[in-house]
């Protein structure tokens, strides 16, 4: 017989469901503990991240500086409060941007199937992901200068097309659904039934590749800002640490292991907390587990 | 002993024509091993004779006899005579030629080969920097059949001869057997590129390199220092670093602003800070290894108060300026310590992080800059502050004067005291902020002798270079 | 067969004709000269024009772009700009290090995920699946260039098993020269095998879902019999489609860890030369990557058919 | 000798119990038939007995196959016994062999697997084997693969695998549900032969009454995990001494009453005229395109007020692409749609929009028919969408609630999401849906195939007094030939996208003309039929 639909109890046991799942709540955990200190960060931090205190360099761990010092005596620990709200922002404004123009995009394509438009932007789609994105996203920066903004630009670039094509081939199979039909029968246009009935029912699906995306984005913006391409100083970043620790790897082992660990632990956190969110949405599982 | 060696350097040549391009890291390969001009720079800057013997001046110092040294000849085993001198000359100067200095002969009138071994060169006004300016790399003299091959094929008279070429790996060259003066210890020399500062740190402690005499990370030499296996090479170089300033731009056009500026600074923390202790302040545009420095750190002392009553004085308040930093660490690191300097005077700089291509254009060319972090490498560069489309806009008048009569002064006692008076006046226009003198901070294993300490030229002379057991 | 192969050739080199335009417009707006960048900061105007002139950059825009793309077609990808030698030779050089990482880290990267992957499939839930997803679950978070300079602090500096990076060449011998890829490898090869695996698992997992799996049971087949008989074809669409990605992200994907490794790569080619302005050959190496992700799709699409006799039939 | 016996059987997955207390025994040679509703629990004791069940499933009792004590068997026993003594058949032809090997192999795996011959031989077994079902190797050869047979064909290797090493225990679960009644007809024949040549036991697992009548010595009826009611064939449904085997069977023969006022001289509400609907083909070549798929073949057809027409037809004739292109959900190639005398779409030209609200729809698959993420209120009230003012506040209440109760529910479920609801019962909010702008035709396609016997028998009623009481036409889609019988006036048979017969229902049922009708006829099963026969066929053993 028919098998039900995807999100039948997706509302009723969806709160229960979570909490008995060890990997969501961890994702949760460490999602949140980032977060919360990327917003805390705009009220305290335990020193003013961008105060250079020469004479106090390169201490390790203390109770003063619960991880030490950097090569110019920065806090570290405040250094990765405020680095972790600039990859939080970078990363969340770039899988916006490829939420925002790339499920339209899918959606429009998946309603006009065959039409030119679809032929364009999933030709398109193929033509940005045939290019090595970090290369491209190198060349980006090196047109536009570097900065927080490009590397929004460059990563958010090659999220379009990811989204592009999620959302085209969930709605291709949503639109053969027959509530969709039903709506049709009632009169309602392409533009319409899409808006109305088929990007709801994406949600869940945008929601966990959202979330992975975000992780990714982290990690692109960390690798951009290793370069040189990411965010400014004196506006701390994950990478940029990393790459200025680099060269005190034997001689100050914890410059390098605290933002490795901060970005480590946020896209582990993202990550599982993304695999959650599909176990749950997913009835199938849920159903296995409980 | 071991006769062959692995140098480690941090940027690829692009090519190793010295007279076809401006990186430095063809010099760093090619100066005194593979090329020499007629006269040479020697470790501690002085300026000898080469494949010049020796060299007579006229009266009115216009005319330059060069003697040539016999039985020189070129790797490919042609000869090497009065001809090529002309040839390379001339072809520097030429009309379409590529030659990145090309300033260096822009007072030659004519070259003429008088005879195989005698060459005579006309100048149009005197210049006493002649023979310095023949010392350069990009005055060497080549073969004009080999010209259009250098930059893959490098052909020289030097103490090596060009060997392989390991695209984005290494250059190796090897021991000239004809060489027409005192052979090399060395067998062969290779040069490996590693521009990663933690990979040339790894590389060294691995032994995959056995010099490193520009080496890029300062804040490892302490390790080094504590390793007998290695010696730690500390020298000058002919940088004078600076934090220079868009002196025609407001509100950078007013003194005040930029000796606020300086004042602001605190140059010792950067130079801790950026390069851990080593490299010398300077007060002005001059290397304080030079005779005739002048030591003006004391005008523009690390004074907060001051700057901020300056700053008052000129009527700004929340001061932004940008500060455009080009890639290398002392630029960079520099760059956000002096921005928290200046933070703590009231002035915000915005930092660019940006290509050294893009600062050619940006900053360079288009002059579209507040402030920016550069070392200026060429040797007795303070001639720039008279140049007038340079880029921070200085040409002040009054300088142009002091060089145009240091230009035509010979003395070596009057040259001293125009010297000093060009360091003064930039020092006291405030034109730039003076920052350190970049150091020259090497690593070698320390069984090797013979490596050059300083940095008169960018070079990694090979020639006295040997290992001892 | 035939004339899928032929459209799906047409696409490709539409495909390639885009991403030129893409690549040379976009080389095109950077900012800095090559001819300044080459003659440096003291150079004269003179000189920089004369320079520029050398290397045909005073030409139109158009013209430039249909000489590049002719002479590509000829298989001439010109001259670079700094290094003035063919870029079909430099890029040569690099490819003879950069292909073969990528091999050696697409190989190791299987290795290690094929097993672990069917390993944790075929243990549902029991502690030595939990045990593999966590560890991948690390392995995706772990940024590469990090895990590469813990790499670097530990087998290089501290045991010094292996040299701290750099590649002696082919001629040293094959092995000296796999040895120095080794570190570069591992590091590349990590997060991908984690990848790797977690899609094999859950490709696994969903292919043991499946019907013909349970009838395959009823026949009498043990679990693993199952498992290797039926599900593993079925499942490795997904997996190969991840390794034929991997491939083309690898083989550009290395910039930075050829960096850490200072590595004479295709990567740190691009890199450098668009730092140094070197156009023409970040045009013609991304040119190359884009060809060879189109190129790698294609064959892992043919792949597919040989998987799976229900494309082969759609598409004859 | 009794080749199953099944005595105590309870199982729960995780703490929810499936089945309670099965009793049931099966004979060498004979086939006993398990009915019941979706859920009942057949397919569980039909895994339970292989023991394939779900990972979290608990059994206790006694399951015994040729002897042996399933429960006190090791793994490797178990997979010694599945496939030689003990073997199954999936609902599912479609997904239930591998699509990636050739079949051939897979029936000679069966073979391999038990040592029984090496590659070779197994071979030579798997042809013999597919020849007995039917499929010779010159007619389908055995290196083909599963994509490249039909439903049928493919359910014929499945069989071929179950039978290769003559098991004494065959189970068949729902073999038969996704084929179409001649294909069905085949398949049913086939096992009975199976069965009677050697004398293996069936178990045989089905919703539909009619079928078990003609095919089993035994059923056993399940509700809710329990065997309610068992006893041989015959007597069981002639005695009915469960009430619910009785509520089954009255289900499944249920035809409901009707009082059809057919407006023979007003306008037709449909007419449907020379239509053609082509789905294109993939280009042979470059330069030579494909003949298109003709999925519709120039059909004509009427709808009068108040009358319900029928089309049937096996599955793929082209019933629900004729359906869509009357309600204009894509475009014909040729022909013209008429709602009410006045053009609705042709060939060309778009839908007329006002006229939508003419002509609705109620889908098959009561699940998927509406978006789970509105409230009943905006699912059923989507179709006001096409008012061209659509009521407002208390006047939407007022129909949004009368619609409902139209189809037997309260105005007060208009607040609850469709979840909440049963099959039957969202079937109702559907037509419901269809109904509540008042259109003159509603299209149903296969609207009550996806539900059980009491539930359908409900739905029937529904329709019916619908019908009558609002005057409503229905054209009403269905390859179940005794649901159309039960419901319509008239009956439109297609075949290969065309209509071959038209007739009233009575004329068509009693007096089928074309052979193609007259097989259809032949091949559905049919309870009163099974049951009046005499039981010569069945021979004791
Ligand atoms: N994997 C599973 N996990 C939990 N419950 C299950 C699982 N499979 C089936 N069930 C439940 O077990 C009960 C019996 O299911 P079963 O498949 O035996 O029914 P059935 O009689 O075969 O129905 P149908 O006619 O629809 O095939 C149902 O209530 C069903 O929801
Ligand atoms: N979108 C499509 N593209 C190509 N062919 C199609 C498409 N939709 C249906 N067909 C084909 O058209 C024919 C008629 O399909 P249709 O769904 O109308 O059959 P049906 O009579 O409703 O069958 P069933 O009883 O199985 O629902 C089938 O052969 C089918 O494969
Ligand atoms: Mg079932
Ligand atoms: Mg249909």
């Amino acid at each position: 017989m028919s098998a039900p639909p995807a999100d039948r109890n997706a509302e009723g046991n969806f709160l229960g469901a979570a909490l008995r799942h060890p990997a969501f709540i961890a994702g949760l955990v460490l999602t949140l503990l980032f977060v919360g200190a990327a917003l805390l960060s705009y009220l305290w931090t335990p020193y003013d991240p961008t105060r250079l205190d020469i004479a106090a360099k390169l201490q390790t761990p203390t109770s003063g500086h619960w991880f030490g010092t950097d090569h110019f005596g920065r806090d570290i620990f405040s250094m990765l409060m405020v680095g972790a709200r600039v990859s939080i922002a970078v990363a969340i404004i770039a899988v916006g941007i490829g939420v925002s123009l790339g499920v339209p995009l899918g959606l429009y394509a998946a309603a006009h199937r065959g039409s030119l438009l679809d032929e364009v932007v999933m030709r398109g789609n193929d033509l940005i992901f045939a290019f090595p994105s970090l290369l491209l996203a190198i060349l980006i920066t090196a047109v536009f200068g570097p900065g927080a903004v490009n590397a929004i630009i460059a990563i958010g670039i090659f999220n379009i097309p990811v989204f592009a094509r999620l959302s085209r081939g969930a709605a291709l199979s949503l639109w053969t659904r027959e509530f969709v039909l039903a709506a049709r029968v009632a009169g309602k246009g392409r533009a319409r039934i899409s808006v109305e009935h088929i990007l709801p029912n994406l949600m869940n699906l945008l929601i966990v590749q959202g979330t992975i995306q975000f992780s990714l984005a982290v990690l692109a913006e960390a690798a951009l800002a290793y370069v040189g391409l990411g965010a400014q100083p004196p506006l701390p970043s994950w990478g940029r640490m990393l790459a200025d620790a680099q060269t005190f790897i034997s001689l100050a082992p914890h410059l390098a292991l605290f933002p490795g660990l901060a970005i480590v632990l946020t896209v582990l956190g993202l990550n599982l907390l993304g695999d959650g969110l599909r176990d749950l949405h997913d009835p199938r599982l849920r159903r296995a587990r409980t | 002993a071991q006769t062959d060696i692995t140098v480690g350097m941090q940027l690829e040549p692009p090519n190793l024509d010295p007279t076809g391009g401006a990186a430095a890291a063809i010099d760093e390969v090619v100066y005194a091993n593979v090329f020499e001009g007629l006269t040479r720079f020697t470790a501690d800057g002085e300026v000898v004779p080469a494949l010049a013997e020796s060299w007579d001046i006229s009266e009115d110092g216009l005319t330059y006899t060069f003697h040539l040294r016999d039985g020189v000849t070129f790797h490919d085993g042609s000869s090497f005579d009065a001809e090529d001198v002309k040839f390379s000359i001339d072809r520097a100067r030429a009309e379409d030629s590529t030659n990145a200095q090309k300033a260096l002969f822009a007072d030659i009138q004519s070259v003429e080969a008088v005879d195989a071994q005698t060459v005579k060169i006309t100048l149009s006004q005197p210049n006493g920097l002649f023979l310095f300016n023949m010392a350069w790399g990009d005055a060497v003299i080549v073969a004009p059949e080999t010209a259009d091959t250098l930059a893959t094929d490098p052909v020289g008279t030097g103490p090596f001869a060009f060997a392989t070429w390991t695209k984005g790996d290494s250059v190796a060259l090897e021991k000239y057997a004809e060489y027409w003066g005192e052979a090399p210890r060395l067998d062969k020399v290779t040069f490996k590129f590693i521009p990663d500062p933690t990979a040339a740190f790894a590389a060294v402690m691995a032994g995959d390199v056995d010099a490193y005499p520009n080496f890029p990370a300062p804040e490892n030499l302490e390790q080094f220092k504590a390793d007998p296996r290695f010696t730690v090479i500390v020298g000058s170089t002919e940088g004078e670093t600076i934090l220079a300033m868009n002196n025609k731009k407001a509100p950078l056009d007013d003194i005040k602003i930029r000796q606020a500026i300086s004042h602001a600074i605190d140059r010792q923390a950067i130079i801790d800070g950026a390069l851990f202790g080593y490299g010398t302040p300077i007060g002005t545009h001059f290397a304080p290894h030079n005779p005739d420095y002048v030591d003006l750190t004391g005008q523009s002392a690390h004074d907060p108060e001051m700057a901020r009553k300056l700053l008052d004085e000129a009527g700004v308040s929340d001061l932004t300026l940008s500060l455009k930093l080009p890639p290398p660490a002392y630029a960079r690191r520099g760059g956000e310590i002096i921005a928290a300097q200046l933070k703590e005077v009231g002035i915000t700089a915005e930092i660019t992080n940006v290509e050294w291509a893009q600062w050619l254009e940006d900053v360079f060319k288009a002059k579209n800059f507040d402030l920016t972090i550069v070392s200026h490498t060429e040797p007795m560069d303070i001639g720039i502050y008279a140049r007038d489309d340079y880029y921070f806009q200085y040409a002040d008048a009054d300088f142009k004067a002091i060089l145009e009569e240091l230009n035509k002064t010979t003395d070596p006692a009057n040259r001293s005291e125009l010297l000093g008076k060009a360091q003064r006046k930039i020092a006291d226009d405030a034109v730039n902020a003076y920052l350190f003198q970049l150091p020259r901070t090497g690593v070698a294993n320390a069984k090797i002798m013979g490596l050059w300490p300083n940095a008169p030229t960018q070079a990694n002379d090979m020639t006295a270079v040997y290992w001892v057991d | 067969m035939t004339l899928y192969l032929l459209r799906r050739l047409l696409s490709l080199s539409l495909t390639l004709l885009a991403a030129s335009i893409v690549v040379f417009l976009v080389t095109e707006i950077i900012p800095g000269d090559p001819a300044a960048f080459m003659m440096g900061i003291n150079a004269d105007p003179a000189a920089i024009a004369a320079l520029r002139s050398e290397l045909g950059l005073d030409q139109p825009v158009a013209f430039r772009y249909l000489n590049w793309i002719v002479g590509m077609l000829q298989g001439d990808f010109g001259q670079s700009y700094t290094y003035r030698v063919p870029v079909s030779e430099l890029v040569g050089d690099r490819i003879a290090v950069s292909l073969p990482l990528t091999l050696y880290a697409l190989a190791l990267s299987t290795l290690i995920a094929f097993p672990a992957g069917v390993f944790a499939a075929s243990r549902r839930n029991a502690p030595g699946d939990i045990a593999i997803m966590g560890v991948t679950q690390l392995g995706v978070a772990v940024p590469n260039f990090w895990f590469a300079m813990l790499l670097v602090l530990l087998f290089a500096i501290t045991l010094q098993w292996f040299s701290a990076g750099g590649f002696p060449g082919w001629d040293a011998g094959v092995l000296v020269a796999l040895k120095s890829l080794t570190l570069p490898a591992i590091a590349l090869a990590l997060p991908q095998a984690s990848i790797l695996a977690r899609v094999m698992r859950s490709s696994l997992l969903d292919t043991l879902d499946e019907d013909f799996v349970r009838t395959a049971r009823a026949k009498g087949l043990s679990r693993s019999q199952a498992l290797w008989g039926h599900a593993l074809r079925n499942a490795l669409i997904p997996v190969l489609t991840i390794v034929g990605l991997q491939f083309s992200f690898l083989l550009a994907g290395g910039i930075i860890i050829e960096n850490v490794f200072y590595l004479p790569g295709l990567g740190r080619l691009v890199f450098q030369a668009i730092s140094q302005r070197d156009l023409i050959v970040v045009r013609s190496v991304i040119i190359l990557l884009v060809f060879a992700v189109v190129a790698v799709t294609f064959l892992v699409d043919i792949a597919y058919a040989i998987a799976d006799p229900r494309l082969r039939r759609q598409r004859r | 000798m009794s080749v199953l016996s099944v005595r105590n059987l309870d199982l729960k997955i995780g703490r929810i119990p499936i089945l309670e207390d099965v009793d049931l025994t099966l004979d060498a040679g004979h086939i006993l038939g398990i009915v019941g509703e979706s859920g009942s629990g057949k397919s569980m004791t039909a895994l339970a007995i292989m023991q394939l069940l779900p990972r979290a499933a608990r059994w206790t009792g006694t399951i015994e196959v040729a002897g042996n004590d399933v429960g006190a068997m090791s793994e490797r026993a178990l997979c010694t016994m599945r496939g030689r003594d003990v073997s199954m058949i999936f609902q599912e032809p479609m997904t239930a062999l591998n699509p990636v090997h050739t079949i051939g192999d897979q029936v000679a795996e069966v073979v391999r697997i038990h040592g029984e011959a090496g590659r070779r031989h197994a071979h030579a077994r798997a042809i013999e084997v597919l020849g007995r079902v039917g499929l010779p190797p010159d007619r389908v050869a055995p290196d083909r693969y599963p994509h490249e047979l039909s439903g049928g064909q493919r359910q014929r290797v499945a069989i071929a695998m179950a039978i290769a090493l003559r098991p004494k225990l065959l189970i068949a679960d729902e073999p038969t549900t996704a084929l179409d009644v001649t294909t069905q007809a085949q398949i049913l024949d086939l096992l009975r032969k199976l069965v009677r040549e050697d004398g293996m036991g069936m178990m045989f697992i089905t919703h539909d009454l009619a079928v078990v009548a003609g095919l089993a010595d035994e059923v056993a009826v399940m509700k809710k995990g329990r065997v309610v009611e068992t006893g041989p064939t015959r007597q069981l449904f002639r005695q009915m001494r469960h009430p619910y085997t009785r509520a089954l069977f009255t289900a499944s023969a249920h035809v409901p009453e009707r009082q059809p006022r057919i407006e023979t001289a007003a306008t037709p509400v449909l007419e449907v005229r020379d239509v053609v609907r082509d789905y294109p083909r993939p280009r042979k070549n470059l330069f030579q395109a494909q003949a298109p798929f003709r999925a519709v073949d120039h059909v004509s057809l009427t709808v009068r007020a108040g009358e319900n027409v029928g089309l049937v037809g096996e599955s793929g004739c082209g019933k629900s692409t004729l359906a869509r292109a009357i309600l204009a959900l894509e475009a014909v190639q040729a022909g013209e749609i008429h709602l009410n005398g006045k053009a609705f779409s042709s060939a060309g030209a778009g839908p007329d929009i006002r006229q939508r609200a003419a002509a609705q729809v109620v889908f098959q698959d009561p699940y998927g028919s509406f978006n789970p993420r509105h409230r009943v209120r905006r699912l059923v009230s989507e179709p006001f969408f096409l008012m061209p003012e659509s009521p407002q506040d208390a006047d939407r209440e007022r129909r949004i609630g009368k619609a409902l109760e139209d189809v037997g529910l309260t105005a007060g479920d208009a607040d609850k999401y469709i979840h909440e609801f049963s099959g039957g019962q969202r079937q109702r909010i559907a037509i419901a849906r269809a109904l509540i702008i008042e259109p003159s035709l509603i299209v149903l396609d296969e609207a009550v195939s996806a539900l059980d016997v009491s539930i359908r028998a409900q739905i029937l009623d529904l329709l019916a007094g619908l019908s009558d009481r609002l005057g409503l036409s229905y054209l009403f889609i269905s390859h179940d030939l005794t649901v159309v019988r039960a419901i319509t006036d008239r009956v439109l048979v297609m075949q290969a996208g065309r209509i071959v017969e038209d007739g009233s229902t009575e004329d068509i049922f009693h007096n089928p003309r074309h052979p193609y009708t007259r097989s259809l006829l032949a091949a559905t099963p049919s309870l009163a039929a099974a049951l009046d026969e005499p039981s010569g066929e069945t021979v004791e053993t």
